[in-house]
């Protein structure tokens, strides 16, 4: 637990060095920490409720597997274009790095609107948050994490907007740092979510 | 309980050691019968009684002394000109002593740590090898129930068991979840919509026992009281003859009557529909779960 | 809703309609006075808009002493009514009301926002930063838990209470059991404190680890700061599980799901589990933090270096991390099992090893020391043996076995209470009273302060020592009354007795305060206990910027040895100062949380529209962040000297 | 992460193309990226077929799963993430893995309390 001996000095006015740049990502990756135990406490409540089907609908007849596949690679590929433009940021080419990030959102907005598709779909064929506690949990789970994606594509286009308008520089790139690993986490939790709820789901 | 406060302060001191005493007083097991947790009644209630005794005196014997040293410390090292007492302001650190209070906490914590672990997996096995009976609870807003399966007698806020033989009880509940407790017997076990829950009880001794729920459930919470009464086996035996020959039958329309939220006296049934107690368990969500009695 | 409010006010009891009418004349003598003395424009610019971590800290603490007083009177309510058998002071209705506030007000709203004070005055301090990591997010962890705090407040006018219980057990809390808004207030009050609390969590972490002075390695670092990191780290893991359990309360009871519901497969013991992944650690998280100051003010008033530093150290991570596994012991009768009861039985007792440690390192500190009884000593001597009894009771309670016969009952209260009152509140009193000159510039009146300990510790143990004993009675928590038959009158009137005693004593905290106001000894050394860290290097209160210059340090208890080292003189060399950069003050994070209360006032009362016009509010104030420039300003070399001249006394 | 790389982008943000990269990674083709891409299609793939084709037994086929679920978890966390990335204290790696931690004690924990005497499946 020894520390570096690196701390804040007078010489560099802490907020426009990239002390303070660093304390944004490490503040970020330590609520990244805390959101993954959000998530896990959702993935608790689906594992222990998902038998409770209450007669309704089970996983195994509710999921279809070409629509989470699609789900799964849409987020897959955004999670690699989202790289693509991390890369470009650090090379330092502005007009790159604001495509890829326009790919990433257009990604990201396939995969919300499928997943709303599917939430439609299965709702109208009954099987709604309020017919099972399975249900209420499993509109949960991954209702959280559509929800995630979709304030992540926000950010990602406010992000996008600032280095626009301000190009690459300590403020913006440590926001985009921040966005994308956001965007990376969430297909973290989307893998978790892609064995448990739904491979498990269709093994039945 | 461990030594309370004895810091030194004159007039306060004296007024504190008074109040220990008086503390003391009231925890001296046997100079009352109201101390029902000190006086149990049958071999769970014992086995938990020496439990807490065990954890009491073991934790008494690390908190006495550090009390202990505390008053002398605080005594010797006062701030004062004329103190002769040593005064080593950068001494801050021992391996020896270090070694020890890590060693002492450890220690205890593993001989409780057996204990412990001995004592609660032998609380799920019957406490004895006599034919068990099994009665049924069901906890109501606020009010008990107790259905005997083997001879399809029911009650409410009462319950008769014969001395000397293990008791399961398989609890659950139709209503928000309680906590099932029979002090001199032994400890509890919650009872909760949809579960089956299991909890060996006996008593050794003939007598009238206060049970009460324990898990708050609302407004009529304070009043969900119940008495069981240990009586030997013949005149056990004689009491089930009697509630079948003269007490009402308790009918699926009479216990809708009971589950609506109300305070209830003691009452008997001479019998219920067989299936009654299944069925509360299953519409609140049993299915989910395999249950299994006599271990 | 408009309906809903004004029924409930007519058919309520009288001492709620009193009390109703007592806070609408209060709100309007308050807003007399500021427009009368015309403060409001101080009320904004100094207060409401600041981001400075010692204002704000100084925000949570008298929020948290008004929240003590209501949480003090609902003890004494609830004490009364318990004092005799058969007492019809009042009804159980009342009575379930009053101790789920008392519960909820004294974790959430007392104890947190005590922490948080102490941790946003003195962390900074004691690291030589000038500010925290994050000042903006620090205004909104603060704002969120004060209309959290007002959120649920409202629920006693407008309403209806919650009533079932300071932990809301489904299936009592879902909307077959409690059809009134009084659930939904506690769900969405807590959910956006909560928000603020992990928000903190996350600025100290950052503060601790990015902003210590040069030279201040982590194994130099004063002992308060490592409790606070460990408080905040179990914060950050342990808050998401409430806000997923309340959460899902709360999408039961507004929307209609199964989660925690008796029918459709929902299971109500998945709220208790996931409850408690957060409760437990919760007392942890109020206690780490005491242990730190217990740690410097055994040191201090020792006249020592404190002993077994890295001991210390360990067991505080230790703490934060076991405190984790322990979960279960608060369920240990819900039937899971031996094996799980074993596992969490021996876990919990675990934690009594580094307490434990804890303790002996601070007899040792005190040990060849010289022991100076002030008022924040005195306190701090009054915590060690309520805290080794509390911790005694609790290895008890750990014990499986041993829990099956004390769970819920009386014996319960008495223990938590003396870890949570004799632990938490007399560490915290032991630092607000250490603190205080350095916060407001004078010293508490000792002879005041003195009848203020006694009569709070011996109410404490006159109220709390009988209830052990009725627990071994067999006397069950959260009944509103009992026959006289049980035999539990005598010990439940001589408890309420020492209720009485400890609102005496908080009664002449107040008085202390009034007093020391007007006639409190000044500090004008800004080192009033002869101090061994930072924060005594400075003078009382800190200027805003903090240090003047960013001091380098050497050693541990670093102010100590500057002292050792230098006898005298100031530790600003007047050719050495540079521009200080300081962040604007901004009304962002207050609009925020404001329209966080709008939206969960909407929920309380399932009008959908308001909720959405909150949560509109909520986004616009975020994206405004997002998109202003604000780089904040520089103090010049001359400020910085003006205000180094005039709070030093030159 | 990129901890290596704020510094150059704050040593004065002009110089950052001319300034010599800290390692060779950052210029060039995006190997690492196109590695963890492939590699997580792959994986997704081979779930997916175990799960429709199951080889054997229910059990051993939903441990493999959680071991190839927990690989593609890596495959973010290293080449996306970069969480091995860092200069100092490694501050936030340390919170990412209390963090798992955590997670498993809620799932496995919920899991282990929850279930007993309770129909899994």
């Amino acid at each position: 637990m020894e520390a570096t001996e690196k701390t804040i000095s007078d010489q560099k006015p802490q907020e426009h060095g990239m002390e303070e740049e660093e304390k944004y990502v490490l503040g970020f990756w330590l609520f990244l920490a805390s959101d993954l135990v959000l998530f896990a406490s959702l993935f608790a409540t689906y594992l222990v409720l998902r038998t409770h089907t209450d007669g309704g609908p089970t996983e195994a007849q509710l999921f279809e597997i070409p629509v989470f596949m699609l789900e799964t690679f849409l987020l897959l590929t955004s999670s690699y274009t989202c790289g693509l433009a991390m890369h470009a940021l650090k090379n330092g080419h502005a007009r790159r790095l604001i495509g890829w990030i326009a790919v990433t959102v257009l990604l990201g907005l396939a995969f919300v609107g499928i997943e709303i598709n599917e939430f439609i779909t299965y709702s109208s064929e009954g099987a709604t948050m309020q017919r099972s506690a399975f249900l209420s949990a499993f509109y949960a789970l991954v209702g959280t994490h559509g929800l995630h994606v979709s304030l992540g594509i926000v950010w990602l286009i406010s992000v996008a907007i600032q280095l626009m308008r301000k190009s690459i520089q300590p403020t913006t790139a440590r926001k985009f740092i921040n966005a994308g690993l956001y965007w990376h986490f969430l297909d973290v939790v989307w893998v978790m979510i892609f064995t448990v709820v739904y491979l498990m789901g269709v093994m039945g | 309980m461990g030594v309370r406060n004895l810091k030194k302060t004159g007039v306060s001191d004296k007024l504190k050691k008074f109040l220990f005493g008086f503390v003391l007083l009231f925890l001296l097991p046997g100079c009352s019968d109201r101390f029902v947790l000190l006086d149990p009644a049958g071999p769970v209630a014992q086995t938990e009684y020496r439990n807490i005794m065990l954890t009491m005196v073991l934790s008494a014997i690390v908190a006495i002394p550090v009390l202990a040293i505390m008053v002398y410390v605080v005594y010797r090292y006062r701030d004062r000109p004329e103190n002769q007492a040593p005064y080593t302001p950068n001494w801050d650190d021992s391996k020896i002593l270090e070694v020890i209070w890590w060693g002492i906490p450890i220690l205890i914590v593993a001989i409780l740590g057996v204990y412990t672990v001995r004592d609660t997996f032998s609380l799920t096995r019957p406490p004895s090898d006599q034919k068990p009976v099994t009665i049924q609870v069901v906890s109501l807003d606020w009010k008990w129930m107790f259905f005997y399966p083997e001879s399809n007698i029911s009650t409410v806020n009462y319950v008769e068991i014969p001395t000397g033989v293990p008791v399961q009880f398989v609890l659950t509940a139709d209503a928000p979840m309680n906590s099932f407790w029979v002090p001199q017997l032994g400890g509890q076990v919650y009872t909760m919509p949809g579960m089956e829950m299991y909890l060996w009880l006996q008593a050794d001794r003939s007598g009238v026992y206060e049970g009460k729920g324990a898990n708050f459930t609302g407004k009529g919470f304070a009043h969900m009281n119940f008495q069981v009464v240990a009586k030997p086996k013949s005149e056990f035996e004689a009491w089930v003859k009697s509630v079948k020959r003269s007490a009402p039958p308790l009918t699926n329309e009479k216990y809708n009557q009971l589950v609506k939220p109300s305070i209830a006296n003691k009452q008997l049934y001479s019998s219920y529909p067989t299936s009654l107690y299944k069925d509360i368990v299953n519409k609140n969500g049993g299915m989910y779960y395999t249950h299994h009695g006599h271990h | 809703m408009v309906h809903q409010i004004v029924e409930y006010l007519r058919n309520a009891d009288p001492l709620i309609q009193m009390s109703a009418a007592a806070i609408v004349l209060t709100l309007l003598g308050i807003i007399f006075a500021l427009t009368y003395y015309k403060k409001w424009r101080w009320l904004w610019r100094e207060w409401i808009t600041t981001v400075d971590h010692k204002k704000i800290g100084i925000m949570y603490l008298i929020c948290a002493l008004l929240m003590l007083f209501r949480g003090g009177v609902d003890a004494l309510l609830m004490r009364t009514q318990l004092a005799f058998p058969n007492m019809n002071f009042l009804d159980s209705q009342h009575y379930n009301e009053i101790f789920s506030t008392h519960g909820t007000i004294m974790i959430l709203f007392v104890a947190m926002p005590l922490i948080f004070a102490m941790m946003n005055i003195v962390v900074p301090l004691q690291i030589g930063a000038r500010d925290v990591a994050f000042p903006f997010l620090n205004a909104v962890s603060f704002w969120l838990f004060f209309f959290g705090a007002l959120l649920f407040n409202l629920s006693f006018v407008l309403g209806g209470s919650p009533d079932a219980g300071w932990v809301s057990y489904p299936p009592l809390a879902e909307l077959s059991h409690s059809p009134g808004p009084g659930i939904n207030y506690y769900v969405l009050s807590l959910q956006i404190s909560g928000i603020g609390s992990i928000a903190t969590g996350i600025n100290f972490i950052v503060t601790i680890l990015k902003m210590r002075a040069p030279g201040m390695t982590l194994m130099k670092m004063p002992l308060f700061a490592w409790s606070v990191l460990a408080s905040c780290i179990v914060i950050i893991f342990a808050f998401p599980p409430l806000t997923v359990a309340l959460a899902l309360l709360g999408l039961d009871r507004i929307f209609g799901t199964h989660f925690f519901t008796m029918l459709h497969g929902g299971n109500p013991m998945m709220y208790v589990n996931l409850f408690w992944i957060w409760g437990h650690p919760e007392v942890y998280i109020a206690i780490l933090p005491v242990y730190g100051i217990l740690s410097e003010i055994v040191s201090t008033f020792s006249k020592k270096y404190i002993f077994g530093y890295k001991s210390m150290v360990a067991s505080l991570m230790l703490i934060s991390v076991i405190s984790y596994f322990v979960w279960v012991h608060h369920f240990f009768t819900m039937g899971a099992g031996p094996g799980v009861n074993s596992f969490f039985a021996v876990a919990s007792m675990a934690v009594g090893i580094p307490t434990g440690v804890k303790v002996f390192n601070w007899l040792f500190t005190m040990f060849r020391g010289r022991i100076r009884v002030t008022l924040p000593m005195l306190w701090a001597l009054a915590f060690i043996p309520c805290f080794v009894i509390g911790g005694a009771t609790g290895i008890t309670l750990a014990s499986a076995p041993s829990d099956y016969q004390l769970h819920n009952s009386y014996f319960v209260i008495a223990h938590f209470h003396q870890t949570l009152i004799g632990g938490a509140v007399f560490g915290l009193l032991a630092g607000m009273y250490y603190w205080w000159p350095k916060m407001f510039g004078f010293k508490l009146n000792e002879t005041l302060g003195k009848w203020a300990f006694w009569f709070f510790n011996i109410g404490f143990y006159v109220c709390f020592m009988p209830q052990y004993a009725l627990g071994f009675m067999g006397m069950t928590r959260r009944v509103y009354t009992y026959p006289a038959e049980t035999g539990w009158g005598s010990l439940n009137f001589i408890s309420t007795v020492g209720a009485y005693l400890m609102g005496i004593g908080f009664l002449f905290i107040v008085v202390q305060v009034l007093y020391s106001i007007r006639y409190g000894e000044r500090d004008t050394t800004g080192d009033p206990w002869d101090g061994r860290t930072l924060e005594w290097s400075l003078p009382s209160p800190a200027p805003h910027y903090n240090f003047a210059q960013i001091p380098t340090i050497n050693g541990r208890d670093a102010w100590w040895e500057m002292k050792q080292q230098r006898k005298a003189g100031s530790l600003v060399s007047e050719n050495e100062l540079k521009p200080i950069h300081m962040p604007n003050r901004t009304p962002l994070p207050f609009l925020m949380s404001l329209a966080f209360f709008v939206s969960g006032f909407g929920l309380v009362f399932n009008q959908f529209t308001i909720a959405t016009v909150g949560l509109i509010g909520v986004i616009v104030c975020m994206l405004w962040r997002s998109l202003e420039d604000d780089r904040g300003y520089y103090l010049s070399v001359d400020e910085i000297k003006q205000t180094e001249a005039s709070v030093r006394g030159a | 992460m990129g901890d290596d790389f704020y510094s150059r982008v704050s040593d004065g943000g002009d110089g950052m193309k001319t300034k010599e990269p800290l390692s060779g990674k950052y210029t060039g083709f995006p190997w690492g990226h196109v590695i963890g891409y492939m590699g997580s299609i792959l994986l997704t793939l081979v779930a997916l077929w175990l799960a429709v084709n199951p080889p054997f037994s229910q059990g051993g086929i939903i441990t493999i799963l959680l071991v190839l679920a927990v690989l593609q978890i890596l495959i973010q966390l290293i080449f996306f993430m970069h969480i091995t990335e860092s200069r100092g204290p490694a501050f936030h790696t340390l919170a990412i893995v209390l963090g798992f931690l955590f997670t498993f004690a809620v799932v496995a924990g919920s899991i282990w309390i929850m279930t007993f005497n309770s129909q899994v499946q």
